[in-house]
């Protein structure tokens, strides 16, 4: 098993470099700390701006200047600014290489659950979770692989409402990596587990990359 | 013309557009005067249902606001909204946020109708039109349109064109140009450049000099 | 009957103080010359502009600033630049006070016939006119009220392929304006002729405007 | 890069989106490379079918062109398009301007098609879908994308972001959305501060700086 910051370690080596890269709100933003400096992979934040730097503190807070977790953060060279509209028509688009996200749960298909818990009480809110999942070329899943009462996360079918259908391609987790394929679902690391056991965990079928 | 006259004729039932994604581009001042000038039975469309005490907060907690068409309503201390659509005093009207942008877009652009992929398989989905186009599944979405819109932006010039700062920009352009009537709160009157226009004058009816906000 | 320049001045005298204004290719374009300098009309060219100034000569010739006849023009202070969405999103979404087109024919409803002569053998080009036609809050047709063989251009129904339908506010021509409305074709100006006579000329049924 | 280098992989068959409304922001240099680069069969977008010998007409004149999807093809000098027309040899498909700039803008947004008031109830709306929405007729019109667009701006700076002079900007910030490969050619190079950029970075692939046409 690994843990929460060797997982964003692990996503930041997958992103190639020069890539324009959404990361979602909660544990995707960490990926950004462990990418490096000279691999010129440009943020966007989808309330309107490519080229954004890290979270501002003191002096350089700008409530002007804020990602889509409404953290304020600061401005990289190369960066611009444009509307909503323009923003989500670059995510709807297709022209972000990768976005990132955390979830609820994720089918075999690569069916992603990520808004809602289903819970009848809850107040439902989407933001931008939907557009993000249809619009990247490639979506990456970082979640732990099963709940804290070890029910598994990666499921034959979503139980919760669902974000987006067969739009993930890979989920990064504790346990392991797995590449959501047209043949199935691959295992492509195992940090700690052996595959027998990781299968024993989940009732997708998997199978296990050459390598 | 100061905030309160500038809002002073919004009629009751009306549908007004507010700017802002959070702190960043949100028109606080006009919104007071929104509450000041007692309109009530409102639609409010909006990224977000209001936080604390201030802003859209406020005209919840007034129960000015019959309905929200939103895409983030719980937040942090968002309270006021929670516990108006706890009770069942505030309709709200949930839609993705890219959604929410390209219908706003829609609304000021003339189109009757788009299909996007957003939401296609989902529950925010039920009951509306799809289609299923080169492969790809998409959902019918209808254009919004506002009778008033609340905008902030950083500068106006005598014309009315207007230039906004970082991510303040967000909403406020498509909302300009998707209401009856628009209201703009700037923190500086002065020139700018027609290369750097961002909403041109033709989207601007009102204007009110309220200087940086707090 | 009023010669093409006294026409361009009534309807410069109709387009309401500080409206914006799409003014067609050809006859229309006239029109500008008779705007006062202080009504504070915008001119909206559909290539990318608002606040467009009276052609422009000798040095001031700038070949990336054109309007949509392509004809060199000047920026007026106030101008603001956009692409070719968003200018026709700004028509398309009718906030365009007034459009002032050229037409072969008009109908009794207000149908356009402006971009087409019908011939076989002619090759098509519509650019602007059928957005043009649907946008703006008011549409005002500028032409002669007969062809140069004698044939009425406002007709019960055009036979020339249509711009747009039921998209004419007004008629201005040399000798009468007209207006369209629910209640039919109302005639509000004459220009040297009696009602009967311009009756006898139109299959259109004309009502005459008390004033 | 030069202009030959920057498009030499553009495959016969390509749908090529060429920016320019007649001399403003025409992508000469690029265009007369494409023709260089032997490319054919090609389908070009764009708002005219050229004039006199070059760009465009040249493009035509050298029958590389079989499908021409444009607004406004007859022109003062448009001869080598209206042989081609009246011969058969190149296709034409007419679409009213401002439906073609919002299917390109579709093509880059990821709208899979949408509701037009434009063209309703004409002969260029024949055979396609209509539907009335609120009392008013709208047609279905459905994205462009291009394999490859040609776009002329003013600078760049060297993240790739552009800004445009004028009314040079028309088609080139849609096009460079809706192409898989976008190659510029600009005037200069330099700064450009983040709240003027007007087709950010993400949009563009390849720069070739030529100077200021002649």
């Amino acid at each position: 098993m690994i843990d929460r910051q060797t997982l964003a370690k692990l996503v930041a080596a997958d992103i190639p470099a020069g890539a324009f890269v959404n990361l979602g709100i909660g544990q995707p933003t960490e990926v950004a700390d462990h990418l490096a400096p000279d691999s010129g992979v440009v943020l966007h934040t989808e309330n309107g701006m490519l080229g954004m730097g890290p979270q501002a503190h003191g002096d350089d807070v700008d409530l002007d200047l804020i990602n889509a977790g409404k953290i304020p953060v600061t401005e990289l060279p190369g960066a611009s600014y444009f509307h909503h509209a323009d923003s989500f028509a670059m995510m709807r688009g297709g022209h972000l290489d990768v976005c990132v996200l955390g979830a609820y749960q994720v089918s075999a298909r690569g069916d992603l659950a990520n808004w809602h818990s289903g819970a009848p009480d809850a107040i439902p809110a989407v933001g931008g979770a939907m557009d993000l999942a249809v619009g990247a070329k490639q979506v990456f899943v970082m979640m732990n692989l099963l709940t804290r009462d070890g029910k598994p996360k990666l499921l034959p079918e979503c139980t919760y409402p669902l974000t987006g259908l067969r739009c993930v391609s890979r989920v990064y987790t504790d346990l392991a990596t797995f590449l959501i394929t047209e043949n199935g679902v691959v295992v492509r690391d195992l940090h700690g587990i052996a595959f027998a056991d990781l299968q024993s965990l989940l009732d997708v079928p998997l199978i296990e990359e050459l390598s | 013309m100061n905030a309160l006259e500038a809002v002073a004729d919004t009629a009751d039932g009306s549908t007004v557009l507010i700017g802002g994604f959070g702190p960043a581009g949100e028109p606080v001042q006009l919104i007071e005067a929104l509450l000041d000038s007692g309109a009530k039975e409102l639609t409010v469309v909006s990224n977000n249902a209001g936080s604390g005490e201030t802003g859209i907060a406020a005209l919840i907690r007034e129960k000015r606001v019959v309905k929200i068409v939103c895409s983030y309503p719980r937040q942090v201390d968002s309270r006021h909204f929670d516990e108006a659509y706890r009770a069942g005093r505030i309709e709200l009207d949930l839609v993705p946020q890219g959604n929410l942008a390209e219908r706003i877009r829609a609304g000021g652009a003339g189109i009757g109708a788009f299909f996007t992929p957003t939401g296609y398989g989902t529950m925010l989905a039920e009951g509306k039109e799809t289609r299923v186009i080169d492969g790809k599944g998409y959902v019918l979405e209808y254009p919004i349109k506002g009778d008033l819109a609340l905008v902030r932006a950083h500068r106006a010039d005598r014309f009315g064109n207007l230039v906004y700062r970082k991510t303040g920009r967000n909403f406020g352009p498509i909302m300009a140009a998707a209401a009856t009537t628009t209201v703009v709160q700037v923190e500086e009157l002065g020139e700018i450049d027609p290369e750097h226009v961002v909403t041109p004058s033709i989207y601007v009816d009102r204007i009110v000099h309220i200087g940086r906000a707090a």
